[in-house]
């Protein structure tokens, strides 16, 4: 761990108010209290963390529709994001996007997105936008493994490298495109095999282990800044909750003990061991910690709920500037 | 089950149901989509068809919705029947070039060579709170191009009747379903049975206005012509069913009749397939009308996620009743 | 030089000069697409950009149409003004994901929190013998989506202004180029001037109809007027120019003084956006028409290569008299 | 040359049809003789050549924008070639398609395509109903450089594995798309080397030298045959025309000498230089060869000439089955 405290502190923070809101968002969502399609980020905090640590608001995400997770670690406040899920008019959209496409442009981040692999080319423009305002940031652009056989993905990569741009491409591997597993929709096992053919790196990192994905993305970021073009990472992950929502339909698509076996892998566990052995964060001050913002996050859900719902009149705003 | 009169199904079963007939039919048809294997669906339409048909014939594929037409495209023209079903209709935007530039055009281009036999099933609707890219009504944009045929099944009878027809016919053809209506039920016979495609039901008799419509505002329309009868207006109520080709005939015949039309969609109002049955009827039947065409349809927004904005976006029986009873206030 | 109202361009060279006059006007305007740069187009509109402006802001693309307009998407949201190119209008089928989900929709899903200035450039239109791929005229896809807006130049001078009024909108502009116009001169302004997006122009008055069109059949109406009039038939021609908004009420004041429409454009009749015009005029203007509007449109096929039956397919002049006679006798 | 003499004849006749075939095309469509656009095969002889001689009517391919020189090598007859290229009734597709859309179902040709990239996704659905139907054939897609850029190609590359399906997927990189050279289109100097990506065999061939091109086939193609899945074949080759028509629109996007210096490496030229050196066939056959056959294509250019123009009635025809 050559990270200093308050970095670590940092990471682990940002995982946390992951893991507190989608928990609540699920737990709404199945009382009925969220309507439309809720995919819930939990399992893979140690992604989201670890990259958006480093990032400033300066620096533009594009997101998925598993991107609650993203827009928490980029600095979203809860209130407006619970608000935005229940459709209320003081949501961060104002009740028009929705779970599929929240958003904050304050905070660099440009939406969770309803169209698998439509972040990517999204993603080159911001990069581009970079590149050609000559700033010194980065862009990020999330997907899945199942996005990673859109093609899109593949114009975006492309691109991205034959432009040298500053962008990271971020591949979660869940392991899963809703209920297909990876070796039913690739034959590949490694996304970031998929780097060589652009002509840039392809890191495969443990998703779960915040710190490597910490200091790969470090190392991205870097390259990136420097002119020396994109890189693919791919961080092996896996989501804890059901496609959508927390037991979501219900079907036998994968087993009991192979959710098992990654809850071990637990991110915020392992980290939390690790601040401990390390002297950095005691175990009780942790707990502390989720309780501290547990309350935070009740306390958003009041706020939502307390918020009215947007006024009908507004349905024909927004649609242009 | 003797009394196949009396059997009831949900709309979603009638799909699954539809399928099995085909896939039982005809040996060269197979299915393929994202989800369709596995989790028989994600709407259910496909529940338990892998089991009965093997992984041979029902097929889950990667994201690739470019893939998954050029799939169809390609198997199709080399002697299969496929059934390939695109999730939401929202997501043709990922493979319209594949619809629009190779299956649409490839008979056409090829001077008649090529036969292409393939069911394109899809889902279009708002109404679930799925916002603006999961609750598109897309129609006009297939209805626009030669060479595909493009049907709306208003009811679980027409979804399986319309999907053996598309099944059957050898030419590419659109089911397009909807998901509010997933699980409404119906009276649906067991065995095969075919909706000739091009054909329209008049689904309520009336002599005072025709609203013609199709999927899933057929069920608002008609419950707008029972408000209406309250008031001593009888609508007649097509459900055209058949987008294209369309049966303008049927309407024209209505209008002729009931002087006044009313034509309703869910899709976005400006720029629908609404334009198109309008322009028909007053050119068609122009000297029979008392009053212009009317048409209902989505407002000028994408779909809102908010259920108190969706509800406003949403055309419904009480937009349908207020503008009928405006065209013959 | 000093007379500018007499200087001719050819609709290729307005292009030209609109996209200079941006790129001059606004630093964070840059052009990209498939061989825009090196090649200065395929078809010479953006000749001698990349010469005077560079390759930071001239850019030469992958052939990749969906990562062509995600950099539009992306470069716009996060502060520039991109205008890009998609050489054929055909292509779009390989981007209305990143069309009609995102550029479309991206302001509203975000509640109005996003602006996307983007300018889209791209041919439509057949008569040059390229066959059912690369002929089309795909505008009612893009006019069925709120959040986009259209324009469909006739003229050079319209070109010009459109696209520089298109590059100043805070809004994503597809300007639909047509290419069979390309060489066809007429008289270009030197330095900027706007032509307000959503206003329609009456380009010749008359009495006795209203055609209503835009793009290249404003010429062909033009030439059916002229023909007309020796009969005796005085057709007001109205240029929409902008389809997206659209300026109806000019269109409906004609028509109420004319009392008879004809439609036209080159679109597949069936579901066109002629449907959406005269369903229009008829509800606006029931009560001052003598006939159905009537439309002229392409027939229901893909446009075919050869030149005889491309002749038999487009509408022209002579297919607008006979419409308008029709109506008229 | 493990070859047998009658197979580098065939490959050789192929080829010295697709060149003469594609001269008198180019010479005719700038005599205004041939309507639209025309993009010629010559100096690409050497693909098409060294893979249909592997093919029979069952194989099925797909084409490009560039696709006669496909359709020849597949058995096409000139007559009824140039007559789809003037638009006459007698053409493959009645006139309907033209240069960019002709093709020949009984040949297993499945089109040349105005769309690039579009070709791929077709022959997944081809090489998929040739497993489905238990037969023992190929799909072969070819498709440009350029076209490996679309998200199209990315789709069919990786369904392909994924169901093993026996496809050969044949990029010819002639180092350019329109007038973009490859470096400024894409990072990577060979697109095989997108294979790996995928999880199949990615193989760089010379694709001026016949032989090599069609060694190499053949083991991707009894790879295909056996159960193993596609391979990315890419054949490195030139066109000595411009992009469309033989002069073009005369862009000064590439130099003279190198034009030169791939002409040096015509294919045909190459071969003879072989088929003499072995005795297979002296160079005074070859020159007769070419006669022979420039006078088989002039009586095809007759064919056409004398062929009428589809009566317009015919318009409406073929939309539907
Ligand atoms: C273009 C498109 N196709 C299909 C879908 C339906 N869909 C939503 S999420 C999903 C799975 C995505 O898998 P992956 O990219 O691995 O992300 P994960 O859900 O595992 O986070 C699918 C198929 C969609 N939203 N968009
Ligand atoms: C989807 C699409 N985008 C762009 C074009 C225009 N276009 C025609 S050929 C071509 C270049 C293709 O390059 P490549 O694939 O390398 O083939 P080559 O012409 O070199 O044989 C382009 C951009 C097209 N026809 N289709
Ligand atoms: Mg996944
Ligand atoms: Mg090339």
């Amino acid at each position: 761990m050559s990270l200093d405290d308050a970095t670590l502190l940092d990471i682990h923070q940002r995982m946390i108010r992951i893991r507190t809101f989608e928990t609540e968002a699920g737990r709404l969502m199945e009382a009925g209290k969220i309507p439309g399609a809720l995919h819930l980020y939990v399992g893979q905090e140690a992604v989201a963390a670890g990259i958006m640590a480093q990032l400033s608001n300066e620096d533009w995400i594009t997101s998925t529709h598993r991107g609650h997770g993203h827009l928490i670690a980029k600095g979203g406040e809860y209130g407006r994001m619970f608000a935005e899920l229940f459709g209320k008019s003081t949501g961060y959209c104002k009740g028009k996007g929705g779970s599929m496409h929240i958003s904050n442009m304050d905070l660099g981040m440009l939406g969770a997105n309803g169209i698998v692999g439509a972040g990517p080319p999204i993603a080159v423009g911001a990069a581009f936008s970079i590149k050609y305002r000559k700033v010194n940031n980065v862009a990020v652009t999330f997907f899945g493994d199942g996005a990673s056989n859109e093609g899109s993905f593949h114009e975006a990569a492309n691109m991205a490298t034959l432009y040298k741009l500053p962008l990271l491409l971020v591949c979660e591997n869940n392991g899963y495109g809703e209920y297909t597993p990876q070796a039913n929709h690739q034959a590949v096992v490694d996304v970031a095999d998929r780097a060589a053919g652009y002509g840039m790196p392809g890191v495969v990192v443990d998703g779960m282990d915040a710190i490597a994905v910490y200091e790969s993305a470090e190392a991205a970021i870097e390259r990136a800044k420097a002119g020396e073009g994109p890189t693919l990472l791919e961080c092996k992950t896996y989501r804890f909750f059901d496609h959508v929502g927390i037991r979501g339909m219900g079907l036998a698509y994968r087993t009991d003990e192979e959710l098992q076996e990654w809850q071990k892998r637990d991110p915020i566990y392992m980290f939390e061991e690790k601040l401990a052995e390390q002297g950095v964060l005691a175990k009780e001050a942790a707990t502390k910690l989720h309780e501290t913002i547990l309350k935070e996050v009740q306390e958003g859900i009041k706020f939502a709920e307390n918020s009215p719902d947007p006024d009908p009149a507004t349905l024909l705003e927004d649609v242009y500037a | 089950m003797a009394n196949t009169e009396e059997r009831t199904l949900t709309y979603v079963a009638a799909v699954a149901e539809a399928v099995e007939e085909v896939l039982n039919e005809q040996e060269t048809a197979f299915v393929a989509g994202e989800d369709v294997a596995g989790a028989g669906g994600v709407f259910g339409s496909f529940r338990g068809i892998l089991e009965k048909f093997g992984s041979d014939r029902v097929i889950d594929t990667p994201i690739s919705e470019e893939g998954i037409i050029g799939l169809g495209v390609g198997s199709a023209a080399t002697g299969l029947r496929p059934i390939v079903d695109i999730m939401f209709m929202d997501f043709m935007g990922e493979c319209m070039d594949e619809i629009a530039n190779q299956m649409a055009k490839m008979r056409y281009m090829f001077g008649g060579s090529a036969k292409l036999p393939i069911t394109i099933l899809t889902m279009s609707g708002a109404g679930m709170n799925m916002a603006a890219q999961h609750s598109q009504s897309l129609e006009v944009w297939l209805c626009h191009l030669p060479g595909l045929k493009v049907v709306a099944p208003s009811t679980p009878y027409d979804v399986k009747g319309l999907i053996i027809a598309a099944s059957r016919d050898d030419n590419p053809v659109f089911v397009v379903l909807n998901k509010l209506s997933l699980r409404v039920s119906g009276p649906v016979p067991e065995g095969d049975y075919e909706i000739p495609i091009g054909k329209a039901e008049i689904v309520r008799s009336g002599s005072d206005v025709t609203v013609v419509t199709y999927s899933r505002m057929v069920s608002e329309s008609l419950k707008a012509a029972e408000e209406l009868a309250k008031n001593g207006i009888e609508a007649e109520v097509i459900d055209l069913r058949s987008l294209q080709p369309m049966d303008s005939d049927t309407v024209i015949e209505s209008v002729s009749k009931t002087q006044r039309a009313v034509v309703v969609h869910e899709a976005v109002r400006f720029a629908g397939l609404g334009g198109e049955i309008a322009s028909q009827i007053q050119e068609r039947a122009f000297d029979y009308l008392d009053a212009p065409v009317a048409r209902v349809g989505a407002p000028f927004s994408p779909v809102p996620f908010s259920p108190v904005l969706e509800q406003a976006y949403l055309p419904n029986a009480k937009k349908i009743s207020a503008e009928v009873s405006a065209l013959l206030g």
